[in-house]
């Protein structure tokens, strides 16, 4: 990878204030502000802006307390007492208490269609909250939860009692001011933004003392422009000054133009291939594994990302606590041919769904297709949009794609997928079901970090011997802008582009 | 009118042969996306590191069979319907034409995106699609075409001979509205290969890793910058294609029909 | 005094070499009509056009001097013809209904003449000469507010007649020195053409104009012009005064037309000239009538013949012009054929017929006998297509009987058997639009053949089959190679064969013509007209002969019934009628039709209720 | 004469046009309907998303009123849509009117400016190619043209682009980005790309129309009795040529609008430009069915309105026609 460019660049002086305008893609009619309906990328960097969270992975992927000033859990992880910083304003000038906690959980619970649901149904009792004071929550929980500090890092936005979603209203460095779907959004600097003195992302060109707080812009409007090639064009021409998703191809324009810069950065985050280990041909771990042997992640990795991004072995989370780095598939043809054949399943034809989850996804399936080939097997692309992708049969497909941010956390990870009986779309059974089960369970209650670290290993090396899941690669995000602009970060591990939407440290200079 | 031939002859010769002579097959991944032309890949690779010359030369198929096999349904129907209606006069006529218009009502690109949001695009639909976006278009068409003749005396002179319906329509009818509907056909053709390579940019039509020089396009242009072939190529064979049949048309409709070829449509 | 001089005139196709006209000389005086006459595609129009300086796209003066009013036109700048034409010489186009502009009313396009020509005319004065123009014509009433709405008007707003005299009028709003009429009668009734010929004849002696009058039909000019000119091929064959050219006509084709020409007044066996006329390019050598001549010796093939003068005045551009004996002005009179009256083939009782809600035809019976040729005649749209439609089971919408050797036929074609299909057969009027444009002419007439099945199924039929074409194409002398051609590769008078050759195929008895020759040249009306009176005679056919021109009817028919307004009004042998017309409408008929050899006939002048102004 | 209509049928020609144009409408709507009711792919499942249980999705098909008769659900959509109020996106929950008003009036913008540039232009550009026939321009029109039209929209639009904006010539904008609500005038630079793309469309067959018509009405015989009558050659172009050629041009502008307004998905999808098209074209994606209904309605209701005016202006402009009630 080429990184973020040589050498820090910028077109003039630092200054406060001014408006930013970006271009960003990969947004849908249903986007929403709602932080609880986030489903896809621009929302969910959209409501970092306007949110926050109580703890929060930085775009390192490290784990640190946000408006909480603890997160403290008693010693079996069924009680958590979670207590906030003080004086923390609402945009609406209401000051962040208990209450407010209490009531997201609520509203998260009784949302139809809430995502961050699924890392809380199995634990949280919405009976078993006690308010020990006014920014002070005591949570009794249904079972322990050794990782429930890390399940309220991920996207668990906070908002105020009362909360409506047509006058979004958080805590986050600017203020809600219009959002039209799939057309534009657009936010103002909060004067009382609560962190504005609190640490920066790392970045290459950090903002100089003399600038003031937080955030520094006073504006900051967000075009969607979907069509990739619409996108750099505006950049290209100047209509905005940053935009997201830039593809693999077009960082050569990028590099060419003197006013613009690139902004790149590794990802925990994943595009996957998951085989029904319910369904034939895949109910025999022989083919699983024929077919894991036979992808040639490097060739998959420059067709797909040109490069752009590094090796997977079929396990996610590369960050979390447990992750079994020393677990590297090679390519093994023979090895591969030899299970298929064992497995009686030579020349075996499947169909591979896929859709427009992300830019990879089709390609991805393309290069496996070319890859399975070679050890006589005929994989069928399929491409379907996402409205059939994710149709009726999403969680019974014998062979499709999803894509992934990172958790931060691989026990919260099988919790939403393989652990879930309604929405894995990988099925294990049995044996291996039980298994990681008891696991999970034992990881769960145990609050020794070490224990846990030797447990989710075991799961991840399960994963990895008998797993149905087919994972290349982790893709870079690439992000660009112009010289008038600085602050960005460097890094954005959780993949959400533009640094993972940190606009609080993005200033112009011109 | 030569020159149209000779152009159109040579893309359906790409079409046709092509294939054979690919040095790749067309969904193979042979080197790095975007890689400048090389010995390998004589046009470079794109943007999934597949050869651009295994896909010009295989991926004219889909197009031109979608598009042709498309156009001649939605002409063969619409005239069908067109001659019908007009021979038949009438409470068929009025019922025949009016559902026409109805289907008219809908620009052809809206149409087929309506259908695609029922059927999705599967090769072997695509050209169904193109024939219904056409249909009513042609049958307006071959409707005033035949509306012309239906009342001239030749038609009147087999009625008083008894002729059988069909056999007046087959035979007194149809060889007069023939010359408009070539010339239709032909228009119709060049707007075809249009409407199905912008299906395929639009992302409605084919879908990866077919080939498809629609569809080339619009994988590629992101890489314009790096590799220019993956796009100027399969766009120069529409064109050309297009061109080729736009001038046969032309030629055809000067030659044969003398009439300019915008005169039958509107 | 000259008012147009022409002498050594040549229209070439552009660029070709090819002569449409050539060595073409005459003179008009002031005041004088000079006919032009010829058969189509002699070269008419071309010459007409010279006097303004035009030649058609396509086509270019490329010799010879044109001298209008005492001014070379050939060869004149633009701005100055613009000029000259509309003002001195103005021109009568032949369709009026292309020839108005569809867009303007009829006041601008009078009215551009003077804003060009005259544009110092004060408006008052300009509008005074347009109306008493409009009265000249015919059109004017004498009020003005009148005047002013019909000048208002745009000329889809204007039956055939009048838009002819408003282009007469265009013509004469600014008193030019020559006009050129072109066919301007074409199209037009006998009644209307009757007005608007003495309205040019009026026009020119008031205004002292000279007019070049162009016209294929010898009757019409013969009471018009002072001289006449017959064209051919692109030559001036004969030229003299109008006694000279009616009386004394020496070129074999001017000849051959007087004998072509049907006259109420005679029942006169037609003669026919055989062959087309030859189009630029392809004509013959030598003397280029030499082809379809038949006083023609082998000399005429091969040279050239000079203008010979046979008296004063009258010039011929024949080698024999000296040679030949007089003229044969009036054919041979034939006697009226004896027809049994009681062997009724087809019958026709109490018949109305409607169109939408009107009715056209009001209670009209007819009787139709074998071998009889019965015309049917009336002025245009008074019902004389929808009765024919109407027994051949094209138009449905009837009540009344129509029976075949007393058997009912249905309202529909369809509805009835073939073998009455096949005894009762139509030939439409224009023979451009009856024949299937697509297919050959083997495969038009084999069409009934396999309609009607009347060679029978099995080994050996499409031989039969193309026997009987051949057989067919015999009868109406037509060569059988002519099986492999398509329609547009024939003459009008060839389609029209060819169309009687498809109602033949079927052997019928009854065969119904809607004017079958009204789209036809004069010579080829001959033929055809002999052609059909030949089948009469071999083959027994029953003929109903529907035509408004009451001069074939006294050649063709036996028995005449004349119809108005859907109503028949007069019925009887053909003689009795024409030479004592009972009925006031069936006089004024006969009245108007342009004859010559027999005393001028009268023209009426009084406006009838058709022409009037709605 | 007995064919002249008086001047009430001439009205209620008009009339009849207009009942008739809505009839096609309201068939339209059945066509559309139906149409998007047998989309396989289920809409609740699209709006929720990956992570939903099945529970959620049997709740919200309920809700969006997805398992009630198809009939019950068109006649409610009917009226809806008459009442002003069509229903709501399957994917945004918002009233689907709302969603789309502000994209027809830029579409309506995008088409409406592209008609002036393009009909004036072909109309000038036809007529003296026609006036020139076979002279150096006409040639070079007619072969323009036919490369022209020789291109589909799509790739004359990113030809525009590479050409015009990112590439060759920096001079214009390639992206269009319009803040709901704002005015597409406020961003001139913005549509002059769109506007060329959707020209350069429709540009080749109305400029040969009118060529064509005007080389007709040149050829006609009422010129040739003008040019007879002394006329100048200028005044024979004005007043006799173009009033007559300009007929057929009236029918070919209707018909370009109709074509516009088709041509518009293309382009606007490649200028990213928030209208009507693009707006499709995303509902087709998502199956978000109440917006491609109504979107398809309004395409529809256009072509009968373009044609309708199309047809009134023929008759405007036609005496035969226009006085055919007197
Ligand atoms: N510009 C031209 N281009 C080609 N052929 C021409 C042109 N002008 C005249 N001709 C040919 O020259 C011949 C004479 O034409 P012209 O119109 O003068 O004949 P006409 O006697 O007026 O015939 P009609 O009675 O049919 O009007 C015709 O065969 C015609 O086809
Ligand atoms: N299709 C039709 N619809 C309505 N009226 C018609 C139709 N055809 C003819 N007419 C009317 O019926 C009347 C008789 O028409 P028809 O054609 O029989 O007259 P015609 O005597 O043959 O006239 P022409 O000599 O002009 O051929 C006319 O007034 C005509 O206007
Ligand atoms: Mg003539
Ligand atoms: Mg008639
Ligand atoms: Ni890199």
């Amino acid at each position: 990878a080429c990184g973020s460019g040589s050498g820090a660049r910028t077109g003039g002086t630092p200054r406060r204030g001014g408006t930013l305008t970006v271009a960003t893609g990969g947004a849908k009619g249903s986007d929403t502000l709602d932080p609880m309906l986030l489903n896809s990328i621009p929302v969910s960097y959209m409501a970092r802006v306007i949110y926050d969270q109580l703890a929060d992975f930085g775009n390192d992927m490290e784990y640190h307390l946000q408006m909480a000033e603890s997160i403290e859990s008693n010693g079996t992880g069924d009680e958590w007492t979670i207590r906030l910083k003080p004086d923390i304003l609402f945009h609406n000038g209401k000051t962040l208490d208990a209450d407010d906690v209490l009531f997201t959980f609520q509203r998260t619970f009784s949302l139809p269609g809430a995502v961050t649901v699924g890392k809380f149904k199995a634990f949280v009792d919405l009976d078993g909250f006690t308010k020990l004071d006014r920014r002070t929550l005591r949570m009794k929980l249904l079972r322990p939860s050794a990782t429930f500090h890390t399940a309220l890092a991920s996207p668990f936005k906070i908002v105020p009692v009362g909360f409506d979603p047509r006058n979004p209203v958080g805590t986050g460095p600017f203020k809600y001011k219009s959002f039209t779907p799939n057309r534009q959004w657009v936010c103002e600097r909060f004067a009382d933004y609560w962190n504005a003195d609190g640490p920066s992302q790392p970045s290459a060109t950090p903002a100089p003392p003399g600038l003031g707080p937080k955030p520094y812009l006073d504006e900051l409007v967000v075009n969607v422009v979907n069509d990739d090639s619409a996108r750099i064009n505006a950049l290209v021409t100047g209509q905005v000054d940053a935009i997201n998703l830039l593809q693999y191809a077009q960082i050569p324009t990028i590099e060419r133009h003197r006013e613009l810069k690139l902004l790149e950065s590794r990802t925990g985050a994943w595009t996957g291939i998951y085989m029904n280990m319910r369904q034939p041909p895949f109910d025999d771990v022989r083919v699983r594994q024929a077919l894991r042997l036979a992808i040639d992640r490097e060739q998959a990795l420059t067709a797909c990302l040109s490069g752009h991004g590094v090796v997977a072995n079929d396990l996610p989370e590369p960050f979390a606590t447990g992750y079994p780095a020393s677990l590297v598939r090679e390519r093994d043809l023979d090895r591969a041919r030899a299970l298929l054949r064992e497995a009686g399943q030579d020349g075996v034809e499947v169909e591979l769904v896929t859709g427009p989850v992300s830019t990879e996804a089709v390609s991805m399936c393309t290069v496996l297709a070319d890859n399975a080939a070679e050890i006589g097997m005929k994989v069928k692309v399929r491409q379907v949009d996402t409205a059939t992708l994710f149709g009726p049969n999403f969680h019974h497909w014998p062979f499709s794609v999803d894509k992934w941010p990172p958790q931060g956390d691989f026990l919260t990870l099988m919790a939403l997928t393989d652990l879930s009986d309604t929405t894995t779309l990988t099925h294990p059974g049995g044996a291996d079901l039980a298994e990681l089960r008891g696991l999970y369970e034992q990881a769960q209650a145990s609050t020794d970090g070490t224990r846990r670290a030797v447990l989710t290993r075991k799961m991840y090396e399960i994963q990895y011997e008998r797993g149905g899941w087919i994972i290349p690669f982790f893709a870079n995000v690439e992000n660009a802008h112009n010289v008038r602009t600085a602050g960005w970060p460097e890094q954005d591990f959780p993949g959400r582009t533009f640094g993972n939407g940190h606009f609080e440290q993005v200033y112009r200079t011109d | 009118m030569r020159v149209g031939l000779v152009l159109t002859g040579l893309v359906l010769l790409v079409v046709v042969i092509g294939p054979f002579l690919a040095p790749h097959a067309h969904s193979d991944i042979i080197g790095a996306p975007f890689s400048p032309p090389s010995a390998t890949a004589l046009l470079g690779t794109d943007y999934l590191g597949e050869d651009v010359l295994s896909r010009v030369l295989a991926g004219g198929r889909s197009i031109v069979w979608i598009s042709f096999v498309g156009t001649l349904v939605g002409v063969a129907v619409g005239a069908a319907i067109g001659m019908t209606a007009a021979y038949s006069g009438g409470v068929v006529d009025e019922l025949l034409m009016r559902t026409m218009d109805v289907l008219r009502a809908f620009p052809p690109l809206v149409l087929i995106l309506l259908l695609v949001s029922v059927a999705r695009a599967e090769s072997a639909l695509m050209p169904l699609i193109v024939a219904i976006a056409w249909v009513p278009q042609v049958a307006r068409v071959a409707y005033g075409a035949a509306k012309e003749v239906v009342g001239r005396e030749f038609v009147e002179s087999a009625e008083a001979l008894g002729t059988p319906r069909m056999r007046i329509v087959r035979r007194e009818i149809l060889p007069n509205v023939m010359t408009p509907l070539m010339v239709d056909f032909g228009l119709r053709l060049t707007w075809s290969i249009g409407i199905v390579s912008a299906m395929s940019f639009l992302g409605v039509g084919l879908q990866p890793p077919a080939a498809d020089w629609g569809l080339m396009i619009k994988e590629n242009y992101q890489g314009l910058a790096l590799q220019p072939w993956g796009v100027v190529v399969p766009v120069l064979c529409v064109a050309v294609f297009t061109f080729g049949t736009n001038l046969m048309t032309e030629g055809f409709a000067r030659t044969v029909a003398r009439v300019s070829p915008l005169e039958v449509t509107t | 005094m000259t008012a147009v001089a022409v002498k050594g005139l040549r229209v070439d196709l552009s660029g070709r070499g090819v002569d449409v006209v050539d060595c073409v000389d005459f003179t008009i005086d002031a005041g004088e009509v000079l006919g032009l006459v010829g058969e189509s595609g002699s070269g008419k129009t071309t010459v007409g056009v010279t006097l303004l300086g035009d030649a058609r796209r396509g086509a270019a003066i490329v010799g010879g001097s044109v001298v209008v009013d005492g001014q070379e036109v050939v060869g004149l700048r633009p701005d100055r013809l613009a000029k000259l034409r509309g003002s001195t010489v103005a021109y009568v186009p032949q369709d009026p209904s292309m020839a108005l502009n569809p867009a303007l009313r009829l006041r601008r396009q009078l009215d551009e003449l003077f804003e060009f020509h005259r544009p110092e005319l004060p408006d008052a004065a300009r509008d005074e000469r347009i109306r008493t123009t409009l009265r000249e014509v015919g059109l004017g009433s004498g009020d003005q507010e009148e005047d002013d709405a019909f000048l208002a008007r745009f000329p889809h707003q204007l039956s055939g007649g009048q838009q002819q005299r408003v282009t007469l009028a265009m013509a004469f709003v600014l008193r030019p020195r020559v006009i050129v009429l072109d066919e301007p009668t074409t199209g037009l009734d006998v009644t209307t053409q009757a007005r608007v010929l003495s309205t040019v004849r009026d026009l020119c002696a008031t205004h002292r104009v000279a007019a070049l009058y162009v016209t294929h039909d010898m009757a019409v000019v013969s009471n018009l012009a002072h001289r006449i000119l017959v064209m051919y091929a692109g030559r001036i064959v004969e030229a003299g005064t109008s006694a000279q050219i009616f009386d004394a006509a020496t070129h074999p084709y001017t000849r051959a037309l007087l004998a072509a020409v049907p006259l109420v007044s005679q029942r006169r066996e037609l003669t026919a000239i055989p062959g087309d006329t030859p189009l630029p390019g392809s004509r013959p050598s030598g003397c280029a009538f030499h082809p379809r001549c038949p006083d023609a010796v082998a000399e005429c093939a091969t040279t050239t013949p000079d203008p010979v003068q046979v008296s004063p005045g009258h010039v011929v551009r024949c080698l024999r012009a000296t040679r030949l004996g007089p003229a044969r002005t009036a054919p041979r009179a034939v006697e009226p054929r004896a027809v049994r009256q009681n062997d009724v083939v087809l019958r026709v009782a109490d018949l109305d017929a409607f169109h939408g809600r009107r009715q056209v035809l009001h209670d009209v019976s007819l009787a139709l006998a074998a071998r009889e040729c019965l015309a049917l005649v009336g002025e245009s749209g008074c019902g004389k297509t929808t009765l024919a439609r109407s027994i051949i089971g094209l138009h449905h919408r009837h009540s009344g009987g129509i029976t075949f050797r007393g058997g009912e036929m249905a309202t529909r074609a369809r509805d009835r058997p073939p073998e009455l299909r096949r005894a009762v057969q139509y030939v439409f009027q224009s023979p451009y639009n009856s024949l299937n444009p697509r297919r050959s002419i083997g495969e038009i007439l084999r069409e009934p053949l396999a309609v009607l099945s009347p060679v029978p199924a099995g080994k050996g039929r499409a031989g039969r089959t193309r026997a009987a074409v051949s057989e067919v194409l015999e009868r109406v002398s037509l060569s059988p190679t002519v099986a492999a051609r398509y329609p547009d590769q024939l003459s009008g008078g060839e389609r029209q064969r060819v169309a009687i050759a498809r109602a033949l195929v079927c052997r019928p008895e009854v065969l119904i013509c809607d004017e079958v020759t009204s789209a036809l040249d004069v010579s080829v009306q001959a033929s055809i007209v002999r052609l059909l009176r030949r089948l009469q005679d071999e083959e027994g056919l029953a003929l109903l002969f529907v035509t408004h021109n009451l001069a074939l009817v006294r050649t063709v028919a036996d028995r005449v019934i004349a119809m108005r307004a859907g109503r028949l009004v007069e019925g009887g042998p053909v003689d009795d009628v024409l030479d004592h017309p009972g009925d006031p409408f069936t006089r004024a008929l006969i009245a108007a039709t342009p004859e010559f050899g027999a005393a001028p006939p009268g023209v009426p002048s009084a406006p009838t209720s058709r022409e009037d102004r709605t | 004469m007995d064919r002249r209509p008086s001047s009430a049928t001439g009205r209620l020609w008009l009339l009849r046009r207009v009942v008739f144009g809505m009839a096609v409408v309201l068939l339209g709507s059945v066509l559309v309907f139906a149409a998007t009711q047998v989309l396989p792919g289920d809409p609740a499942r699209a709006v929720l998303g990956h992570e939903a249980t099945p529970e959620r999705v049997a709740a919200l098909r309920t809700e969006l009123g997805l398992d009630r008769p198809l009939v019950a659900q068109y006649l409610a959509w009917l009226g809806g849509v008459l009442t002003g109020e069509p229903g709501h996106s399957l994917v945004t929950r918002e009233p689907v009117g709302g969603l789309i008003g502000d994209r027809a009036v830029n579409s309506a913008v995008l088409v409406l400016v592209s008609a002036a540039v393009v009909v004036p232009l072909s109309v000038f550009v036809g007529a003296v190619a026609g006036r020139r026939r076979d002279r150096p321009f006409d040639r070079a029109v007619l072969v323009v043209t036919l490369g022209l039209t020789a291109l589909p929209e799509f790739i004359i639009a990113l030809l525009l682009v590479i050409l015009l904006s990112t590439s060759v010539f920096p001079l214009l904008p390639g992206t269009v980005l319009l803040a709901p609500g704002q005015n597409p005038f406020g961003e001139p630079a913005q549509l002059v790309l769109p506007v060329t793309a959707l020209v350069l469309g429709v540009l080749p067959y109305l400029a040969r129309l009118v060529r064509g018509s005007v080389i007709d009405v040149y050829e006609s015989e009422y010129v040739r009795t003008a040019r007879l009558k002394g006329v100048p050659e200028n005044v024979v172009l004005r007043r006799h040529v173009l009033r007559n050629a300009l007929v057929p041009a009236v029918q070919g502008t209707a018909l370009a609008l109709a074509y516009l307004t088709g041509g518009v998905v293309v382009v606007e999808q490649v200028f990213n430009y928030p209208g009507l098209g693009s707006a499709l074209v995303d509902a087709v994606n998502n199956r978000d069915f109440p917006v491609i209904q109504l979107i398809c309605l309004v395409f529809a209701a256009c072509y009968v309105a373009f044609n309708l005016l199309g047809d009134a202006m023929t008759v405007y402009v036609t005496p035969r026609l226009r006085t055919a009630g007197r």
